[in-house]
């Protein structure tokens, strides 16, 4: 029977995410969701009604002031991410994730081997195919932070240096995007290009796993893959 | 001498047992017994003060509502909170039509057996008794010769029968009974037609209470029945009271005035105790109490009625010398600090000094008091109460007796129905009002609160009976201490530490017994008090749960 | 690179099946199902704001989440019951006796409970389910199992009246106590899923991390990966050749036994 | 259970229309088929009922016994309307003894109950209201069930004696069905329902108080087929103990939408909503309030706002209290708590029992990673 079947392969433990790494992982994907949830309300205010006197009724207050408590656990962890992508001791990302010929060519092969089920070259913390793929995740990630800044400073008072602060930085995504309902429909139709996008990583993790039994999805819990013995 | 046990005492509500020493043809002397313990404020302990009323209004289901009242207005008063005037009213009219209710189903089905003979009333004339019925009032329903010819009809076959229910073995023919068969058949025909009333008008309580006997419409903060304020559900109330008022008016009074005079001398016995207590109710705008009481708080001592004493709450004290229960130091106690330990003794134990009964023994500043319908028509009366006055002056020129014939058998149950008559006429006010305030738009029916961590409390008020009083003490947002002060307890009650009587044993005292194996003479006393057995027993705290004790089987 | 060379240098694992594919779905349905049974049962429960607005002829929002709920229930019964079959067959090789409270096992979760809260002892290797997290699961299926008797007690009364099912459930419930405690032991029962549940991911996250093992991925995609160094006897089967007979699941689970440390084959 | 061996001897139908003299053609129709749907009967049965009311020539006999109990179920059946108090004492019930309207006290009383029973031995009807308190009083001469005497009995003593020669024990209201109110935690005088106290079966009538209605129906129901209606497995007649009150409630609809009174008094309560988070216990409890409605079909405790709170199951003074919530507390030895309460320690106690325990193993590492311990080496 299947399950009574162990697999010659010997293979050898590497450390691929230190905890830092693993953590933030975990923080965005906490932060993301809570923003998910919260801001599919503030989309969608009917979902939910509040009962009694309005001047008792805090929901969309506080579910706002959730989205803004995640939103800025999600911004302190990505700039953090950003920072160890070029300054970490352990590993220093930020080249595997730009679209430069040799990632683009792994992440071919990387593809191809989906298809083929060739068991594409190991690679120690995430493959060429999933580099591209964080790039344009994290891309998002910017852009729903240009844009939720953009929304978020039109409700706070101007004479305030922190606002002052975020008019000056993302006040040109607004003219970029030709004023502020843009704003709002790019940061609404983001997030569903960026749901679609998360689904893909997580199957594709999981795929990963179950095909080359490299242990591979328990790296982001547990911080260590499995490479085979040549 | 000899002593008479009169064991169940019907027509009452509970279990009652009086024995009297009768000497020459008079009682002697006489021992009230409470026979049931229930135990209520032991399982009141610990539960959530807001669900007191719906448990301590089952103390009692004849007087239904009014421990239900005290007991939220205890809570409210522990938690600090005044409720809407929407549901000032509407407790007030639950409590009107409990009242309007509670004194016919007294009168007619518990009391009238006590003066009017059946048997006799196959004998009447319908003619003479239709003609007995009009000249006592014009307006009197159902008063014709072949409605009374109809109603004799009725009780024949039903006497032929052979079945005589719950007429079996009635003293009937006794030398007691005076009324002609017209008076006798003229009140049997009420007593039928008042069974289908009450049955009319304990839909007042269900209206705006759900249902009749034990509403569902309190809670701590106000009333529920907020979706029943309306026309419809006010009109069909206005209805009902004015049935009701047309019955108190043309039956129930006529009837008291009609009778009274063949019973004279009852107007000189069973007067019992001189100290008449009453807690006043019926609260009015604002609901300040007692200011704003409609029926005024007020202790009248020695029967002298030209003065009201303030009632003060802290001098109410319960003794258990004669009650089936133990005391440390033996010394009569205030209520929030009782004591409970049942002591059983046996039912057949020496009367002098030894316990008989279930009830404990409330007194008033150290004095035995009488509560109930005369009690308070004489706190009215002497206040200046205006209805009441009117009222009672019309009885006593109708009876051309002065006023003190009230303190007696015959007196207190004319209170009883001068007692209804006040209360129904002023029904009308309270609708008024209650549709004022809806037609301004005040829907208003909840005070909303939130529960202490601790706090004590108390709720005073007046069953048909008598003076009610609950006594809270919340800790831990639960019930610590439970307690209640019952009408029948203050007059039921057996001898206190001192050997007084208290009022059913005082009123027993002198009353001519013909037959002491057919006690109707005593029956006419003690129902004349509407006992209400029920709620009397019950026990104190045990802030040493040593109640648990009595668990074992 | 540097960081994989921190623990474990060297160390050579194998990749040993612990899990049926169908297994491991049958487990995420199950969570999935339990997930929304909890979502929907604290509605039910706390009903504290309420959905969709309208007239309530055309609002159906408690109505929709009691039949959500139902819904879970039967997802959920079905692969509870599809499991418990499958625990008796060779896909899921025939693991009923590492779920069951006998008194081996409970001898064994104690001591791997001592270990695991000391650090003292050896660790000992579990191919499949660990005494202890065996005594876990069969605790979260039994409660389950309260839970899906005390729901048809409430369901049955509710949904089906007039037949027999109806006055079935309705004695059951009455030797009880009456509804109200069925509901109430349905309640409070779900606490007790929620704790085991979040002591059940905590020590599969632990295990994972601590003994690098990837219990994770053995629930995901069914295998794991045993230091061959650390089950030394089994090593002639583990390592270049396969043995005929695959081991039974007694010598399976006396891996526990301390093993000598061996130098890796080949 | 309780099937009647021909108790009444069947005279002609003429004499029975002449006993029921005063209650008018009119009426008795409209009584009887009232009866037959609160029987859940067909109408081609209303000219049965009248017949079989009519043909009772000889009124079954009625002992109704009073034990630990408040006296609202006795005046609640005389809140009856169809047939009215005045029919049901005159013409449809022979109340041989009930201490609340009887003429006769104390000896005379008792003659009577112990005629009824001689006369009518194995016929008659015996309706108990309240518990029997079955624990003996501390004190030197007390004995089993001494906080109860009628008459110098206990009451357990009158129960067995009266119900033992009944063709049918008939308990209305919850205190005798199933011990009612006294009965509640910690039960002080050891009150039970009237079945465990004699030990024999009982019809019950549940309620605090029961509907008029249902005991009615269930006396029409014997008068016309000579036995009980089907009860349930508890005794109580399906007729009105089948369904939930919350499957016939009025405000059902406003449930399934999730619509609910969050405060007594708020715009829900104002617009009839639901009552379920109001501790309303209509889910749980088997009553036809919400169909027959109480005083003449007039209101019932949810159409005022108020939620139900159980009173027709066993020991719903424990099961369903407190009432304004919505499930009882946890009672555990010397505990009393919230379901929640218990619910967020347990799951709070694995929370923080898992991250202590994350903290110890991340402290003492070396221990349980023999490789760190090996390198350190």
């Amino acid at each position: 029977m299947a399950v009574r079947e162990i697999s010659p392969q010997k293979k050898v433990l590497v450390y691929t995410r230190n905890f830092t790494n693993r953590l933030i992982h975990w923080a965005t994907f906490f932060s993301v969701l809570v923003l998910m949830i919260t801001g599919y309300y503030i989309g969608e205010p009917t979902a939910v009604y509040g009962q009694g006197e309005a001047y008792n009724q805090f929901i969309m207050a506080d579910i706002r002031y959730y989205h803004f408590l995640a939103a800025m656990v999600l911004d302190v962890s990505l700039m953090i991410w950003f920072y160890l992508a070029f300054m970490s001791l352990h590993h220093r990302y930020w080249k595997e994730m730009l679209p430069l010929p040799g990632t683009i060519k792994g992440a071919a092969e990387v593809a191809k081997s989906y298809l083929t089920f060739k068991k594409p070259p190991f690679y120690a913390h995430f493959d060429p195919f999933d580099g591209l793929l964080f790039m344009v995740l994290i891309l998002f990630m910017v852009m729903q932070m240009l844009t939720g800044f953009q929304l978020y400073v039109q409700a706070l008072p101007a004479d305030y240096w922190w606002s002052e602060l975020i008019h000056v930085t993302t006040d040109w995504v607004s003219a970029l995007l030709g004023g502020s309902q843009h704003v709002r429909l790019v940061h609404h139709i983001m997030q569903w290009i960026m749901v679609a996008g998360i689904i893909i990583h997580v199957y594709l993790q999981i795929a990963k796993t179950i095909i080359w039994q490299d242990g591979h999805i328990g790296q982001i819990v547990g911080g260590y893959k499995f490479r085979d013995v040549e | 001498m000899a002593r008479h046990v009169i064991d169940p005492i019907t027509r009452i509500e509970g279990h009652l047992r009086i024995e009297i020493e009768v000497e020459n043809g008079m009682v002697k002397d006489a021992w009230s017994s409470g026979t049931l313990w229930r135990g209520f404020e032991v399982f009141l302990k610990d539960r959530d003060p807001r669900d007191a009323w719906i448990i301590t209004q089952r103390v009692c289901g004849v007087c239904t509502t009014v421990h239900a009242l005290a007991s939220v207005k205890c809570v409210e008063n522990a938690v600090g909170i005044d409720i809407p005037d929407n549901a000032r009213l509407i407790r007030n009219l639950i409590m009107g039509a409990q009242y309007m209710h509670d004194h016919i189903v007294h009168f007619y089905h518990l009391h009238a057996l006590d003066w009017v003979d059946v048997v006799s009333a196959l004998s009447a004339d319908p003619k003479k008794t239709s003609d007995l019925a009009n000249s006592i009032n014009q307006n009197a329903p159902n008063s014709g010769a072949g409605d009374f010819r109809a109603v004799q009809e009725k009780l024949k076959k039903f006497v032929n029968s052979g079945q005589l229910g719950p007429f079996t073995n009635g003293y009937w023919g006794h030398p007691a009974y005076k009324l002609p068969p017209e008076a006798n058949l003229m009140a049997v025909a009420h007593y039928l037609q008042a069974l289908s009333l009450q049955s009319r008008l304990a839909r007042m309580h269900a209206i705006f209470g759900a249902k009749n006997p034990h509403i569902q419409t309190y809670t701590v903060g106000g009333v529920t029945c907020v979706d029943d304020l309306n026309a419809d559900r006010i009109s069909e109330f206005k209805y009902l009271v004015e049935e009701g008022r047309a019955f108190i008016d043309n039956v129930y009074l006529p009837d008291v005035l009609a009778v009274a005079p063949f019973y004279l001398e009852w107007a000189g016995i069973g007067g019992g105790l001189k100290n008449y207590l009453s807690y006043g109710m019926l609260p009015g705008p604002g609901g300040k109490e007692p200011e704003s009481l409609w029926f005024p708080r007020g202790l009248i001592t020695d029967r002298d009625i030209s003065k009201v004493h303030p009632v003060d709450a802290s001098k109410i004290t319960e003794d258990v010398t004669h009650a089936w229960y133990k005391y440390r130091d033996g010394k009569p106690l205030h209520p929030s600090v009782g004591e409970t330990d049942p002591w059983y003794t046996g039912i057949e134990t020496d009367r002098a000094d030894g316990k008989y009964s279930w009830l404990k023994t409330p007194r008033y500043d150290d004095m035995p008091c009488e509560v109930g319908p005369l009690a308070r028509m004489l706190v009215n009366y002497v206040s200046g109460h205006k209805s009441t006055v009117e009222n009672i002056n019309g009885v006593l020129k109708a009876l051309n007796k002065g006023p003190e014939i009230l303190f007696s058998t015959l007196g207190r149950t004319a209170a009883r129905a001068v007692e209804t008559k006040v209360i129904a006429d002023n029904m009308e006010s309270w609708i008024d009002e209650l549709a004022a305030n809806i037609k301004r738009g005040d829907l208003e029916t909840f005070t909303p609160y939130d529960m202490p961590d601790s706090a004590s409390g108390f709720g005073m008020t007046e069953a048909p009976r008598g003076a009610l009083g609950h006594w809270i003490e919340i800790k831990g947002k639960k019930i610590h201490n439970y307690q209640l002060v019952v009408p029948t307890t203050w007059n039921g009650s057996p001898r206190d530490s001192k050997g007084r009587r208290s009022s059913f044993e005082a009123s027993l005292i002198g009353t001519p017994v013909h037959d002491p194996k057919q006690p109707v003479e005593i029956l006419r006393t003690i129902h004349s008090f509407d006992p209400c057995l029920a709620c009397s027993v019950h026990v104190i705290d045990p802030k040493t749960n040593e109640v648990f004790t009595t668990r074992a089987i | 690179m540097t960081a994989g060379a921190i623990r474990h240098p060297g160390e050579i694992y194998l990749v040993v099946r612990t899990r049926s594919i169908l297994a491991c779905v049958i487990h995420w349905v199950l969570f999935c199902s339990v997930v929304t049974l909890a979502v929907t049962g604290a509605y039910i429960a706390w009903p504290s704001y309420y959905f969709g607005k309208g007239e309530a002829y055309a609002t159906f929002t408690m109505a929709d989440i009691r039949y959500y709920h139902f819904l879970a229930a039967t997802f959920m019964m079905t692969s509870l019951l599809v499991r418990f079959y499958l625990a008796f067959t060779e896909s899921c090789h025939k693991d009923i006796k590492q779920f069951l409270p006998t008194p081996r096992n409970i001898k064994n979760a104690v001591q791997l409970a001592y270990h695991f809260a000391t650090g003292r002892g050896k660790h000992p290797h579990y191919r499949f389910v660990n005494p202890l997290g065996g005594l876990g699961i069969f605790l979260i299926s039994a409660s389950l199992f309260i839970m899906v008797c005390t729901g048809f007690l409430m369901y049955l009364p509710a949904e089906t009246p007039g037949t027999i099912w109806h006055s079935w459930a309705f004695s059951i419930a009455h030797s009880l106590g009456g509804l109200q405690i069925v509901r109430l032991i349905h309640h409070v029962v779900m606490y007790v899923i929620i704790a085991l549940v979040l002591i059940h991911v905590y020590m599969q996250i632990w295990k994972n991390s601590v003994y690098t093992e990837s219990d994770i991925s053995s629930i995901i995609a069914g295998y794991k990966l045993f230091p061959l160094r650390q089950i030394g006897h089994f090593a002639d089967y583990y390592g270049i050749k396969l043995r005929e007979k695959p081991p039974s699941t007694e010598e399976m689970d006396s891996a526990s036994e301390p093993v000598p440390a061996r130098e890796p084959p080949g | 259970m309780c099937q009647l061996s021909s108790g009444f001897s069947p005279k002609s139908s003429e004499e029975r229309v002449k006993a029921l003299a005063g209650l008018d053609r009119r009426d008795f129709l409209s009584f009887c088929s009232i009866m037959a749907a609160t029987l859940g009967l067909s109408p081609s049965f209303i000219p049965k009922i009248a017949e079989a009311v009519e043909k009772a020539a000889r009124r079954p006999s009625v002992i109704w016994l009073h034990f630990a109990e408040c006296s609202g179920d006795s005046e609640a059946f005389i809140r009856s309307s169809y047939p009215s108090t005045e029919e049901l004492i005159l013409n449809i019930l022979s109340i041989d003894y009930h201490e609340t309207i009887m003429a006769a006290s104390g000896e005379a009383a008792e003659a009577a109950l112990q005629k009824a029973m001689t006369e009518n031995k194995g016929k008659y009807i015996a309706v108990c209201e309240g518990a029997i308190p079955l624990a003996t009083p501390p004190g030197p001469n007390a004995k089993k069930g001494d906080y109860l005497t009628i008459g110098g009995k206990t009451g357990l003593e009158l129960a067995k004696e009266v119900c033992a020669d009944a063709a049918a024990v008939m308990c209305v209201g919850n205190c005798a069905s199933f011990g009612g109110v006294q009965a509640q935690r910690p039960n002080p005088t050891g009150a039970v329902g009237i079945e465990e106290a004699i030990g024999k079966p009982t019809l019950k009538i549940p309620g605090c108080p029961h509907n008029p209605v249902n005991s009615v129906a269930t006396i029409v129901n014997f008068l016309l087929l000579g036995s009980f209606p089907k009860t349930d497995n508890l005794g109580r007649p399906l007729f009105a103990y089948g369904k939930r009150i919350h499957d016939h409630c009025p405000r059902r609809a406003h449930f399934d939408a999730g619509q609910f009174v969050e405060e007594f008094g708020d715009e829900g309560a104002k617009n009839g909503w639901c009552l379920y988070k109001m501790g309303c216990k209509g889910p749980e409890t088997y009553h036809n309030c919400s169909m027959v409605e109480y005083n003449d079909g007039t209101s019932w405790p949810v159409k005022a706002g108020h939620g139900c709170i159980g009173c027709s199951e066993p020991n719903f003074w424990d099961n369903m209290s407190p009432f304004y919530g919505r499930l009882p507390n946890v009672i555990l030895p010397g505990v009393e708590a919230t379901a929640d309460k218990v619910g967020f320690t347990l799951v709070g106690a694995a929370a923080v029992g898992a991250a202590a325990h994350g903290v110890y193993t991340f402290m003492n590492r070396k221990k349980f990673d023999p490789t760190l311990k090996d390198k350190e080496e």
